[in-house]
């Protein structure tokens, strides 16, 4: 069987980080924007096994691993802190928190 | 060890004066004057020293190895003269400042004695680093003092006092680091050590570009156009004291540098620049007496005819012959005093009517005329009559510079018209006149008292002397302006010759 | 005794600091006692020194007190050099400086700041004579700027009034210009010759330069422009006439009888510099020549008594350099000398007049006071008379070898001599139109007015008065310092000539008797036409001189001044702080808060820099 | 593992010790000062642990740890700065009206991964050190959140760098990814001439766009321009002992890691990068200054003035690459450590004069501060001084050193820069410091409201000590950093 060249699985890495990114900008929902820092960690970790499968490593499944464990922690904190502005301000839009500035 | 002693002093001296204030306000200033009197008699001790040696004292301690950086003091003649100026000055200063610092005298006193040291340093550092370190530590403390007790518009001119010289000592140190680098590729280890880095031959562009980090950062110090706007400013807030040692002091570290680094270290660089250093030095004279002539705040008249004084000693230095450099030696120590006392009787002028804008003011002669005659001395001084120190200082400088640039030497002689034309005005403005008091109280307008006589005295009887016997301070800096000028040999008969 | 010679401006220094220090505190007697008597000491010490010295007739005597200052090649002393030449004027200072002086205790005694008046004459004495006695350039400059400050301060005098404190600054600013000229001069003496001591610069001179060669020409070029300065010659003439504002025995000690003759004194000291610039020393000869004749004009339309005198003497002093310029440094000295006499006589009479008529200027105010003032009048009458020249009084003598070296020099000599006699012809009328003016006619004044001459004052009169008449009998020993191209000895000039000489003055003062006197010719028809009229305005006007320079250097410098009070520089850094801050606000807009921006910001960075990494 | 790993490990476990410790002392019985105490304790033992051990301790523990003087050197760095801002803090929580003892836990186990990071040579031990800083300071950034009185920014600030930081953590990972791509190994290495023929396609582009992503999300961390706008919020919503550990230890962390892996990657091999670097240097200088120019919430400043320091330090970091010596690597721990100091002693004195309910972050609260408690005045005036790069304090030892990596590899357009930035920034810290010297106003001095703590004032006192001495005399100091420096 012939393998996928590496470039095609960094390139597609590279999109699904992109898309996570576009995703932070333009989503004006905390929820949705923590999705999209969900899809950004993911894509690298993508990156990783792609490049582990170039090497026939392990590391690299093992980095995909702990980069799972970290945006659930990401997640965690991210998601008190939700409840918290929700409490606060009885809204999850991003915007108002922008209290400070100059 | 005793220029230490001499700098230590001060540092503790400053420290106790801040201290004293906890147990009674009037102890800060009774302590600064003993220890800058005994700093003065400490300082006749170098005199001792056998005059044949250029260095009389030099001292040299280990500080930073790892950059070859050395703690090390030296003195030679030029050195002694201007460390008893800043004695001479230290007390002068303290009198002003006697009764009119009345609040904060502890942190004031402080400040005071630290500037004075710092000072110190700056004129024995022979190490460039501990050189430069001196030279900004004794703008600190004076920022304090025209932050602190300046006038109306303090803040302001503080803040443009510390840019202007920090901003230009980034320069200078950029150039000392490139220059001790240069050092670094010629000889293969560090050194700021005065004496290691005159060894080193730079030349090309790259000794100009090093040598104008200094020349800028000296000059802006000097002050000479185009850097000298922060002066007015710097005067005419400051409180009596500061402008003191300001005009008498520190102005004067930027002369001491140019002659001890600036020049030496580059030579053929500052022969190339000669030209064009000349040139500011003259457009300093011409262009501040004519800005001077223009102001209504006395102080910024007399800070303004402060920055065309010191192009003469620009233009001296840069005539890099023996007649010109004494001369600016001459001129830096007339115009300490003379400059000094001008400030002091504005000042004094200030605090007994509360105003500098000499409109308001008119015929004091008839009111307060032992002020009036003393200020008509130090006036007559400033203007260069013959007799007084600064006419010493400029007569030689420009005879020096005559030799060396004819077009420039002769454009500036037209500062001694000038000269006259703003003092005598400031005297017909003031002192002359019908005596009227429309816009101020002249409830407290009262002729000098017994102790601004006795330090207006002093500094009347040091001007005659350098105006009828300059010998005794010609002696003292010749020989180490001598070695100075055969340091750089070459480039003393290249000026000659231009 | 001749070492004693520094005592000469010693005492008067003394009396200087002394009448300083306490300030006014001494009664008036005492003052005066110092004052005078300081003066009167060194005109003793002077004259036995001048007999001493004549009498062993050595060339010339130097004494050094002490080394200046010695820097490099550089070092000039506190050096007096005694020879003919300052002989003269260290004499003539003292002496008329003595009389004066006793002159003005009678004369300032009702004026409050009188020990002020005294320190300040003395210190003009004392800088004086280091002039005169100097033997260094430096030193002579030394004197010379100090009478300039002398001179401002006691123009300046009665401060209250704004109008003497401008004519102070005036005079002492315009001297000045000319002092920086000569100072320039100096430097390039040393730059060229490496001394400053005249006598060896002088020798230095004619070894290395050769006639007419630039250097000369420029050395004596600029050190005229420090004796025209000084001696009120065109083109610096203009303050003179306005220093008047001082109390009248300065004018006629400063303005008159020596710090004005400083000039004369100078080229004649360095006379040989000029030799080795024949054109400017024509040069110094035509600036008399007009100089004398334009003042000569503008004396004859003055109406204040202390002006017309002013004038005479800026036109006096231009026979004096038509004297220098041809050649006749004796004789020039002689009229300097003479004319110090019967100046400083008319200008102290004038005082009397002054006083005696309360503070009155104005000639046309006064008439007929030759009963009330008979001393004035007297002194008036032989000043006048030696002013004008008339034969026997000392002024003739002077002014005679003036005109009679002119005459003999070849080249434009027959016109200056044509001027200096055209001149003489205006000095008669000027100088009797006064006298008849002041002292004859019916007495236009207000008030029966008593003549106040104590003693003090009639004393110094009297003896002018004899001076004035006999003072040309006096032969001046400067031969051997003028030894070349000196022509004091026998003229030939034939007696025609002598006769023009003689009658010109004459006729001057006939034609003054005419107009002011007989009433024969009136002014009123010589001045119907307008032509007539803005001419005299002109004239009257100093020939606009004032006007010009007012135009041409001062409004220029007020104006520059005016228009950059606030400094261009300062404003440049203020330009700078304004854009800094506009950067700052500018910047500060990217601050929004909101989070969706920050993210956006990050990812443009983000493109900014892979792009630059990878495109580079 | 063997027990001597296990022993050159001990700072870092001492102080995971002490977060369990913490952790259990809590569980029993909840005592503020017992908390404060013990996690101070642990500290403070760790640095004197790391201090002791810096004398020839140098081995590489598993592939992640590399435990040798320098590392050492910024443990005890980072301990102390710790073990300062717990104290600090005890203050400041003191009159919290909420639970105040989990603010030690987080702060310690912050603490760990900045220790961490500081010894990690590989991408594992980095993200595993970075995350776990990152993690304990949302919380500590949010941690006031329930009180009344400052409620309403810590939820904002800590929101903000919650989102903001996952997406420079994404950034650094991908980027890390690449490189593991390139060069099949997640340890630090040499990243230049991969382009083996048996790797087809790879060129140095991905390289270069890896080295880009890393450092961009490192400049991020270290709020480097144009990565900088989330800086002022951040340090203004979050409570000062947090803000200080942001600014000082966070920072130091993350430095020390770029430090080490620019040094090693060889990354600046490429003309590209350098350019970038340089392009991040000086906008962030002017950025941070200019932005600095007119603000007056003290904690802005600060935020801002430190992107400028950042901006400085990564001259050196770009000079290390031009020079021969170890000069430039000497400027960068000294800059770093004057730093920690100058910036532990700004924020320690706002602390020191502010409390949870009310926070002096207006530099009018510090109007006449000078005359109403001189020495704490004095101190912050050094500190402010220091930051300004005046003489007598370390702060310009640290620009010295900056200047001289500059002149030695004549980046002359990036010390020009330097040169205007700070004068630019004169005119910030010194208008704190005229605002000091004013007249008491008697309205500003009422409001403060602090119950000032005996501790705190030592703790100023030695930082204090610290800038004096080592600017005056930093000749011993000098004499570690260029044995250690050799380390990298």
């Amino acid at each position: 069987m012939q393998s996928i060249p590496i470039e095609h699985g960094l390139i597609l890495a590279g999109i699904l980080f992109s898309l996570g990114l576009i995703g932070v900008l333009t989503r004006r929902n905390v929820v949705f924007v923590l999705m999209s820092l969900e899809i950004m960690l993911n894509a690298s970790g993508l990156a990783f096994i792609v490049a582990a499968s170039r090497w026939g490593h392990a590391e690299g499944q093992i980095m995909f691993l702990m980069i799972l464990t970290l945006a659930a922690a990401e997640v965690a904190v991210g998601l008190g802190l939700i409840i918290q502005m929700y409490r606060r301000f009885n809204t999850v839009d991003i915007n108002v928190l922008s209290k400070m500035k100059g | 060890m005793i220029l230490v002693i001499l700098i230590a002093v001060l540092f503790v001296g400053g420290l106790l004066a801040w201290a004293s204030e906890r147990i009674n306000p009037e102890y800060p200033r009774i302590i600064s004057l003993l220890i800058v009197l005994l700093d003065i008699v400490l300082m006749f001790s170098l005199l001792g020293g056998d005059s044949s040696a250029t260095w009389l004292v030099d001292l040299q301690t280990d500080w930073l190895p790892r950059f070859g950086i050395s703690f090390h003091l030296a003195a030679d003649g030029l050195t002694v003269l201007l460390l008893l100026l800043t004695g001479f000055l230290g007390v002068i200063a303290i009198g002003s400042a006697w009764g009119e610092i009345t609040e904060r005298t502890g942190f004031f006193y402080f400040n005071l004695l630290w500037t004075l040291a710092g000072v110190l340093g700056v004129f024995t550092a022979l190490d460039l680093f501990l050189f430069f370190f001196f030279w900004e530590v004794m703008l600190i403390p004076m920022y304090f003092i025209i932050a602190i007790w300046g006038h109306e518009n303090k803040n302001y001119a503080a803040m443009k006092f510390f840019i202007f010289t920090q901003v230009t000592g980034m320069l200078m140190l950029v150039s000392i680091l490139m220059l001790a680098y240069s050092h670094y590729g010629q000889f293969g280890v560090f050194s700021f050590d005065y004496f290691d880095l005159l060894k080193v031959n730079t030349s090309g562009p790259l000794e100009m570009v090093i040598m104008l980090g200094f020349f800028i950062a000296f000059t802006t110090k000097l002050p000479s156009f185009p850097f000298h706007s922060w002066l007015p400013d710097a005067h005419s807030q400051a409180p009596t004291a500061g402008s003191v040692i300001l005009a008498g002091v520190l102005l004067k570290t930027g002369a001491y540098g140019l002659i001890r680094f600036a020049v030496p270290l580059f030579p053929e660089a500052s022969m190339q620049f000669a030209p064009i250093a000349m040139t500011l030095g003259a457009i300093s004279i011409l262009y501040c007496a004519k800005v001077a002539f223009a102001q209504t705040d006395i102080k910024r008249l007399i800070a303004y005819t402060s920055v065309s004084h010191m192009g003469f000693v620009l233009l001296g230095i840069y005539a890099w012959n023996e007649e010109a450099l004494q001369g600016a030696v001459m001129t830096m120590l007339a115009h300490g005093l003379s400059a000094a006392a001008l400030f002091m009787l504005a000042g004094g002028l200030q605090h007994r009517i509360h105003t500098r804008d000499m409109s308001n003011m008119s015929g004091f002669w008839a009111k307060v005329p032992k002020m009036s005659a003393v200020a008509l001395f130090f006036s007559v001084a400033a203007l260069g009559m013959p007799g007084l120190g600064n006419f010493i200082g400029e007569f030689l400088v420009l005879l020096g510079a005559f030799k060396a640039n004819i077009t420039i030497t002769v454009i500036s002689s037209f500062g001694l018209i000038f000269a006259s034309v703003y003092s005598l005005w400031v005297i017909q403005k003031v002192f002359h006149g019908e005596y009227r008091n429309i816009d101020f109280d002249d409830s407290h307008l009262y002729d000098l008292n017994r102790r601004e006589l006795i330090y207006f005295g002093l500094m009347m009887v040091g001007l005659i002397w350098m105006g009828m016997y300059p010998q005794s301070f010609l002696d003292l800096s010749q020989g180490a302006l001598e070695g100075i000028l055969a340091s750089s040999q070459i480039v003393a008969t290249a000026a000659v010759t231009k | 005794m001749l070492d004693l010679i520094w005592l000469l401006p010693t005492f008067p220094l003394l009396g200087f600091l002394s009448l300083v220090l306490t300030g006014g505190s001494l009664p008036k007697k005492i003052v005066a006692v110092i004052g005078a008597g300081s003066i009167g000491l060194s005109f003793l010490v002077a004259a036995i020194i001048a007999a001493q010295f004549l009498a062993n007739g050595e060339a010339h005597f130097i004494k050094e007190v002490w080394v200046w200052m010695s820097v490099g090649s550089f070092s000039p002393g506190f050096t007096f050099y005694l020879d003919g030449l300052s002989l003269v004027m260290m004499l003539v200072i003292t002496g008329i400086g003595f009389l004066i002086h006793l002159y003005s205790a009678g004369f300032m005694l009702d004026d409050p700041s009188y020990s002020r008046f005294f320190s300040y004459m003395n210190l003009f004495v004392a800088s004086m004579l280091m002039l005169v006695l100097a033997d260094n350039l430096v030193l002579l400059y030394l004197g010379w700027e100090g009478v300039g400050l002398c001179s401002y301060l006691l123009i300046g005098f009665w401060y209250e009034n704004p109008a003497n404190g401008y004519a102070a600054r005036k005079a002492f600013v315009t001297t000045r210009v000319g002092d920086t000229s000569m100072a320039v001069g100096l430097f390039l003496l040393f730059a060229q010759l490496g001394t400053l001591n005249i006598q060896d610069m002088l020798h230095a001179a004619e070894a290395q330069w050769a006639i007419g060669s630039g250097l000369a020409v420029a050395a004596s070029l600029l050190l005229l422009g420090g004796a025209v300065g000084k001696s009120a010659q065109l083109p610096l003439q203009t303050w003179l006439p306005d220093a008047m504002a001082g109390p009248t025995p300065i004018s006629a000690l400063i303005h008159a009888a020596t710090m004005v003759t400083a000039g004369v004194y100078l080229i004649a000291r360095t006379h040989v510099l000029f030799e080795l610039a024949p054109n400017v020393q024509l040069l110094v000869a035509w600036i008399g020549l007009v100089t004398l004749l334009m003042a000569g004009f503008t004396a004859m339309t003055q109406h204040d008594i202390k002006r017309i005198l002013a004038y005479s003497t800026v036109s006096q002093i231009g026979y004096m350099f038509l004297g220098l310029g041809v050649g006749a440094y004796s004789a020039s000295i002689f009229h300097l000398m003479t004319h110090a006499f019967f100046k400083a006589l008319l200008f102290l009479a004038a005082g009397t007049v002054i006083l005696s008529l309360h503070h009155e200027h104005d000639i046309f105010r006064m008439g007929g006071k030759r009963k009330q003032l008979p001393v004035a009048f007297a002194s008036f009458l032989i000043g006048s008379l030696a002013l004008a020249a008339f034969p026997g009084t000392s002024g003739f003598f002077s002014k005679d070898e003036i005109l009679l070296a002119a005459l003999e020099m070849e080249g434009p000599g027959l016109i200056l001599w044509i001027g200096g006699v055209i001149g003489a012809f205006f000095t008669g009328i000027y100088s009797f139109r006064l006298v008849f003016v002041v002292f004859f006619g019916e007495s236009k004044a207000h008030h029966e007015d008593k003549e106040v001459a104590g003693f003090s004052m009639a004393g110094p009169l009297i003896l002018l008065m004899i001076l004035s008449v006999f003072g040309g009998l006096i032969t001046i020993p400067v031969q051997e310092v003028f030894n070349h191209g000196d022509v004091h000895e026998e003229h030939h000039v034939s007696a025609f000539m002598h006769g023009i000489m003689i009658a010109v003055p004459l006729l001057g003062i006939g034609v003054s008797y005419l107009f002011y006197m007989s009433r024969a010719l009136s002014i009123e028809n010589l001045m119907a036409s307008s032509m007539a009229k803005s001419l005299h305005k002109f004239w009257f006007s100093g020939w606009g001189m004032d006007r010009l320079y007012q135009i041409l250097f001062v409004n220029p410098f007020l104006f520059l001044a005016r228009v950059n009070r606030a400094d261009l520089v300062d404003r440049f850094y203020e330009l700078l702080v304004q854009l800094t801050r506009i950067a700052h606000k500018m910047v500060a807009q990217t601050q929004t808060g909101q989070l969706r921006w920050y993210a956006l910001s990050i990812a443009a960075g983000l493109i900014v820099i892979v792009s630059l990494g990878v495109l580079l | 593992m063997t027990f001597a790993d296990l022993l050159s490990l001990a700072p870092l476990l001492i102080v995971t010790a002490t977060a369990v410790v913490a952790m259990l002392l809590v569980g029993i019985l909840r005592n503020y000062a017992a908390t404060a105490m013990v996690s101070i304790a642990g500290l403070f033992i760790a640095t004197i642990a790391a201090a002791m051990m810096m004398e020839g301790t140098n081995q590489q523990i598993t592939p992640l740890l590399i435990i040798d003087q320098y590392s050492l050197f910024f443990t005890v760095v980072v301990c102390a700065a710790a073990m300062f801002i717990a104290i600090f803090s005890y203050s400041y929580f003191l009159n919290l009206d909420d639970d105040r003892e989990e603010f030690y836990l987080l702060l310690v186990v912050a603490t760990i991964g900045a220790i961490v990071m500081v010894s990690s040579n590989h991408f594992v031990s980095t993200i595993l050190g970075l995350e776990t800083l990152s993690m304990a300071l949302y919380g500590m950034v949010a941690y006031p959140l329930h009180s009344k009185e400052s409620a309403k920014y810590p939820l904002e600030a800590s929101v903000k760098y919650l989102v903001l930081s996952a997406v420079a953590s994404g950034l650094i990972l991908f980027g890390m990814a690449l490189i593991y791509a390139q060069t099949g190994t997640m340890a630090f290495t040499n990243v230049t001439n991969l382009v083996a023929p048996s790797t087809e396609g790879l060129s140095d582009n991905y390289t270069i766009i890896a080295l880009l992503l890393i450092s961009a999300g490192m400049a991020f961390k270290l709020s480097l321009a144009p990565f900088h706008i989330w800086t002022p919020d951040v340090y203004e919503g979050a409570p000062l002992p947090a803000t200080a550990f942001l600014a000082t230890i966070g920072k130091t962390g993350m430095f020390v890691v770029l430090l080490r892996y620019v040094e090693i990657s060889n990354a600046l091999e490429f003309s590209s990068v350098v350019t970038v670097f340089s392009f991040i240097a000086i906008l962030s200088i002017l950025a941070g200054n200019l932005l600095a120019l007119l603000q007056d919430n003290l904690k802005r400043i600060l935020a801002y003035s430190s992107v400028a320091h950042m901006g400085y330090l990564l001259i050196a970091i770009i000079a290390s690459y031009f020079a021969v010596g170890t000069i430039s690597i000497e400027a960068v721990t000294f800059y770093l450590l004057a730093y920690v100091i100058m910036s532990l002693g700004a924020f320690g004195v706002a602390s020191v004069a502010s409390s949870s309910e009310n926070e002096l972050d207006s530099i009018n609260d510090y109007q006449g501060l000078f005359w109403r408690n001189p020495w704490i005045a004095a101190v912050f005036t050094g500190m402010l001084l220091s930051l300004a790069g005046i003489p007598l304090t370390v702060g310009f030892i640290g620009k010295f050193y900056i200047f001289l990596a500059g002149v030695e590899s004549s980046l002359f357009a990036l010390l020009i820069v330097l040169v205007l930035g700070s004068g630019i920034g004169l005119y910030y810290y010194l208008r704190i410091v005229y605002r000091m010297l004013l007249p008491v106003d008697d309205a500003v001095s009422a409001s403060n409201t602090s119950t000032h703590i005996f501790g705190s004032y030592v703790v100023l006192a030695i930082l204090f000590l610290l800038l004096i001495v080592l600017g005056v005399y930093p000749a011993p100091i000098m004499a570690i950093i260029e044995t250690i420096s050799a380390f990298i």
